[in-house]
């Protein structure tokens, strides 16, 4: 018998960008394993934490999300040996102009998950969702994002 | 033609009264900006909520010219959805409220005529309904300039810095601090109207006069401008050393394109979210290297001088062969805005003495 | 100072050891100077050097491809030292081999800000602010000196960002959302700033690519955001802080505060510099395996 | 009216040209368009994919055939493949028709030579169709069209049928390096085929040519040689199109737009014209 869902007011949409060596393992095997978490996150599985370019968040926070986690293997586990090691800086930078822009850094998320870590998994999303959940809807970009729906408005 | 005389100190009172009268007000403001210390003063053409700190007749020319307010920088022309696997197009609803635009220099003025060339049925037949709708419910209250900066050059292109073309009320600072007050068309008469309670009198046509050809000698010309189109028109000048040797500094970026007044290119592409899209236009350069690209690879323009021989062009004969307009206003936008100093008279001054060579040259004592 | 450059920059041309030298003329007034390419050896008259001399002129040299038929294969080229840093940086990313270019070196005790500030001298109030924290009055690596080199002191410690990058950091996030959107609503994707950034070098920008479309064309808010946080993140540890792209948005934009903070950022995380060293990888190319981590779950 | 907003038309068939090029058969949905749209050979529309942007293309099929409109293209760039992406039963946009026709009355009793190269085939067939079916009026007509490789020849069943027709002549080449060991044609460029290998008698008789500029270009050099007159020469041009009304401001030749004064040209025309296109 699974736990009894709560409800909230709000429910964030979360994006999860994660390498599938491990990441995804884990969170296959959280799967597998019928552990139960967060709904709220969609996955994109790439190659390696390394592949992420910092435009898919760009783009996801375009597609009106209200939070981001880019996942992959620890240090030293990279399947490509040094892909991960490049991911962390590439973010460590991008962070810090997200929060320059005035983007909240509680909606981003950065992890090493390993594909034995399901219950990492399970905990990191859990944890992300609360934390976005408790920021509400990404309100300020959403605005953006349909610039032209109010001209569908009759006159 | 009616004419009233207007205090200088007065234009906070006649913004305040066309705001009250629900109209939406545009006019000079000097723009608010992260304090910095390399910070420059810019005015900006804006909306006004009251006539407080509006700065009509300050400065030389506002940034943004009134283009934006009429052919907007990117809108919406078509909205479509994908739905049980059929396409439905929707209308887009543009408001076109009413607006006035207050303190719009004589060279802004004179380019809407030649956006209207392009956009109005006059070209072609085919009428954008985005740019005249707007252009319907628009009034243009021109203010004359007094002086010019080094980058002014209306005189040259046949415009006067009191010039009133285009204008639907027009004012001329007179030196005894009060404006004289022209009404051009039924628009500038309805704006009249609402500022009737302090319009006094008749206007001083002489003083008028005399501030607008004071106000000429302030502004540098360039000789034999007119000349300038028929050297265009020879073919074998196509080929000029001279496109190159000036041009070869120009970065391509689309500044001067953006920011003048006539240029009036665009592109159209569709945006999509989920099953809904749009289909925008949206302003585009003549000077980025893809906007004549082809899809087989070939480009006509391939290289950065042939783009800006292309704009060159089109401001002094494109405009007045295909369109039957004038193509710059010279109000130095472009130069004023170029990151490389590319000056468009400097292109004008040559043009202007291979074209006057040999006769002209040696008759005119003012020549340089 | 300026005859000596002359006299080198004939040498030059006329022993074909470069093809052309890019350097400053005298601009259409009297406030503003142009780049000039100057190919033949009596034109060499032409160049200026002054506070005026705001371009960086290093941006042709990713150009330089534009123009095999005149030769151009050898670019000489006047810098200062701030240029010289951009050059340095573009030869880090091989972009360009040292070879490829004779640098002739400028002293400068700064630039103003903008033209229309320029009133015939340099002072604290038209000065632009790249220049008061700048280290490289004096040029490092330059095949040409006009005088005497004096020695000089890099061991001042980083400063850290202008003012206004701290003034921004001081405010909330959303503060600093709603200023960058005000701040975006008047920018209309001409692409000055890329145009005019001597580091960005792609033959086609990741804006004008349309397969996929990353970046939205149109020039909403939307699109502006993506573009601005594009161009700052592809600039990151590359940018050299010459502060052209705002110099040159005709909006007004103050861009470069994200090269800025980002400048910031590389520093203190990575320790890396950009624009000392011909040989060291730029951050973002390299990594250790110690680098930090603590946003890391 | 809103002049930016296109017909919908369903496509009614697809056939797969080579492996990048599609033809759509396409039908208005408004029965009153259906009934009452008109054309002339040589004109061009805006065809949409929608969510993909709009292209520029002649329509294809002739104003003597008006039970559907036809377009061909191949997919090279973002709206290109958001069309070849379509399939049947599925709606496009269709703006136009746009821009000028060919002078057919000018043909009337005159020997004509089409010269394509690629792609450039489908502004042509239009025409060909349309002669085809009034064929009393003309005299002989040839057909000269090359491509890069047997792959890419398009309307490849039509180009047998021509060659079966009495009154026509078809001349096929494919670029050196292109041919297939079946290959019965010419190998060869157009302009060099048609010079050397079938070498046209000039009286009488008026050349339509498109293809890429440097194309056009080495061909009427070629014409040229074999006798040709300016007034003998007509061509389509295709530069990059945006709106097709003469506002976008992208088509032009100096002062000519060829969304609005093309995109068919004489070649005494374009001789005045400064050379970018």
């Amino acid at each position: 018998m699974s736990k009894k869902i709560p409800r909230h007011d709000f429910e964030p949409k979360i994006m999860a960008f994660v390498c599938k060596w491990c990441t995804y393992s884990g969170a296959d095997l959280a799967g597998t394993s019928r552990m139960d978490y967060s709904p709220n996150v969609r996955m994109v599985r790439l190659p390696c934490s390394g592949r992420i370019d910092p435009q898919f968040l760009i783009k996801t926070f375009e597609q009106g999300v209200d939070g981001v986690i880019v996942s992959g293997c620890h240090p030293g586990d990279c399947h490509y040996n040094e892909g991960n090691y490049y991911a962390r800086r590439r973010n460590l930078a991008f962070r810090q102009l997200l929060d320059f822009q005035g983007i909240d850094l509680g909606r981003l998320e950065f992890s090493w998950i390993s594909a034995a870590e399901a219950i990492k998994w399970t905990k990191v999303i859990d944890a992300f969702t609360d934390r976005v959940r408790a920021l509400g809807p990404h309100k300020q970009y959403h605005e953006l994002i349909d610039p032209y729906d109010h001209y569908l408005e009759a006159a | 033609m009616k004419t009233a005389t207007l205090q200088k100190s007065d234009i906070g009172k006649c913004l305040d009264l066309l705001i009250q009268s629900q109209k939406r007000v545009i006019a000079p403001q000097l723009r608010p900006r992260l304090d910095s210390p390399d910070a420059i003063d810019v005015l900006m053409l804006t909306p006004l909520e009251n006539g407080d700190n509006h700065q009509v007749g300050q400065g030389i020319l506002p940034l943004n010219g009134v283009k934006e307010f009429l052919f907007v920088k990117h809108e919406p022309i078509l909205a479509f959805e994908n739905k049980d696997n059929k396409v439905h197009i929707k209308e887009v609803h543009h408001k076109y409220p009413e607006t006035i635009i207050f303190g719009v220099r004589p060279c802004d003025a004179a380019s809407i005529a030649s956006q209207n060339a392009v956009f109005s049925s006059d070209n072609a037949g085919y009428n954008d309904q985005f740019f005249t709708k707007r252009l319907e419910n628009t009034t243009i209250v021109t203010y004359s300039c007094t002086t010019g900066d080094q980058s002014c050059f209306c005189t040259s292109v046949g415009l006067e810095p009191d010039s009133d073309r285009g204008s639907d009320l027009h004012l001329t600072e007179l030196p005894d601090n009060t404006l004289h007050v022209e009404i051009k068309t039924p628009a500038g008469e309805r704006v009249a109207n609402i500022l009737a309670p302090l319009l006094q009198g008749e206007g001083d046509q002489a003083a008028r006069d005399t501030a607008g050809k004071e106000a000429h000698k302030n502004v540098s010309r360039i000789r034999n401008s007119h000349l300038i189109k028929a050297w265009l028109d020879d073919q074998s000048n196509f080929d000029d050393e001279m496109w190159e040797r000036l041009g070869e500094k120009c970065i391509g970026c689309g500044a001067c394109t953006f920011m003048c007044p006539t240029c009036h290119c665009f592109d159209i592409v569709d945006e999509t979210r989920g099953s809904k899209g749009y289909r925008i236009k949206f302003w585009d350069s003549c000077q980025f290297d893809h906007f004549t690209l082809h899809s087989s690879g070939h480009n006509p323009r391939d290289k950065q001088y042939k783009r800006y021989r292309n704009r060159f062009t089109c401001k002094f004969k494109i405009y007045q062969d295909k369109f039957n307009a004038q193509g710059c206003v010279g109000c130095g936008r472009c130069i004023r805005d170029c990151p490389v100093n590319l000056d468009i008279t400097e292109y004008m001054k040559e043009v202007d003495l291979k074209a006057s060579l040999p006769n002209a040259l040696r008759q005119d004592p003012d020549f340089e | 100072m300026i005859e000596a450059i002359r006299t080198q920059a004939r040498n030059l041309l006329e022993n074909k050891e470069v093809d052309v030298i890019i350097g400053y003329a005298e601009g259409s007034d009297s406030t503003r100077t142009t780049p000039v390419f100057i190919r033949k050896p009596e034109e060499v008259s032409r160049l200026i050097f002054d506070p005026r001399c705001i371009n960086s002129l290093p941006l042709y040299l990713n150009k330089r491809h534009e123009y095999p038929q005149k030769g151009w294969k050898r670019t000489g080229i006047i810098a200062k030292g701030c240029d010289i840093r951009a050059i340095t940086q573009l030869i880090a990313e091989n972009q360009l081999t040292r070879e490829e270019v004779y640098i002739i070196g400028v002293p400068c005790d700064g630039v103003v800000s903008h033209f229309s500030k320029w009133d015939g001298r340099l002072h604290d109030g038209n000065q632009a602010t790249k220049c008061a924290e700048c280290d490289v009055h004096t040029p490092t690596d330059c095949d040409f000196f006009p005088g005497e080199r004096p020695e000089v002191d890099r061991s001042a410690p980083y400063k850290v960002s202008a003012p206004q990058v701290l003034n921004l950091m001081g405010l909330n996030t959303d503060k600093r959302f709603d200023y960058w959107r005000q701040e975006f609503d008047r920018c209309f994707k001409c692409y000055a700033c890329r145009e005019v950034c001597p580091h960005c070098s792609c033959n086609i920008c990741i804006t004008d690519r349309t397969q996929p479309n990353w970046v939205d064309q149109a020039a909403h808010t939307k699109g502006v955001f993506a573009w601005h946080i594009t161009r700052a993140m592809h600039l990151v540890g590359r940018c050299t802080g010459c502060g052209e792209c705002t110099r040159a948005c005709p909006m007004d934009i103050q861009v470069d505060l994200f090269n800025q903070r980002l400048k910031d950022v590389v520093q203190e995380s990575f320790g890396y510099k950009s624009g000392y060293s011909q040989d060291e990888k730029p951050p973002l190319i390299t990594y250790k395996t110690d680098d930090s981590e603590d946003f890391i779950q | 009216m809103n002049i930016y907003q296109p017909h919908l038309m369903t496509i009614n068939k697809v056939i797969q040209e080579t492996p990048d090029i599609k033809t759509f058969h396409l039908v208005f949905q408004d029965e009153e368009m259906r009934d009452n749209f008109r054309f002339k050979a040589g004109q061009f529309a805006e065809y949409s994919a929608f969510g993909h942007g709009e292209s520029t293309f002649c329509i294809a099929s002739s104003p003597t055939r008006m039970d559907h409109i036809e377009c061909c293209f191949r997919s090279v760039g973002k709206n290109t493949a958001g069309l070849f992406g379509l399939s049947e039963g599925d709606t496009v946009g269709f703006r136009g028709p746009y821009g000028n026709v060919f002078p057919l009355d000018k043909f009337k009793g005159k020997d004509l030579i089409f010269i394509a190269g690629g792609i450039a085939l489908p502004p042509l067939r239009s025409v060909i169709w349309n002669v085809l079916d009034k064929a009393e009026d003309f005299g002989h007509i040839s057909i000269v069209y090359g491509a890069r490789t047997v792959e890419d020849l398009v309307y490849k069943r039509e180009i047998e049928e021509w060659e079966q027709m009495p009154n026509v002549t078809v001349v096929k080449t494919v670029d050196p390096g292109g041919e297939t060991p079946e290959w019965k044609g010419h190998v060869g460029f157009v302009p060099h085929i048609l010079e050397n290998e079938f070498a046209p008698n000039p009286d009488n008789t008026i050349a339509l040519i498109c293809g890429p500029p440097i194309m056009i270009k080495f061909t009427f050099e070629a014409l040229d040689r074999l006798g040709f007159k300016q007034d003998q020469l007509i061509t389509t041009l295709e530069n990059r199109m945006k709106c097709g009304l003469g506002k976008c401001g992208r088509c032009n030749i100096g002062s000519t737009y060829v969304c609005l004064d093309g995109p068919v040209f004489w070649a005494e025309e374009l001789a005045k014209l400064p050379k970018e296109y």
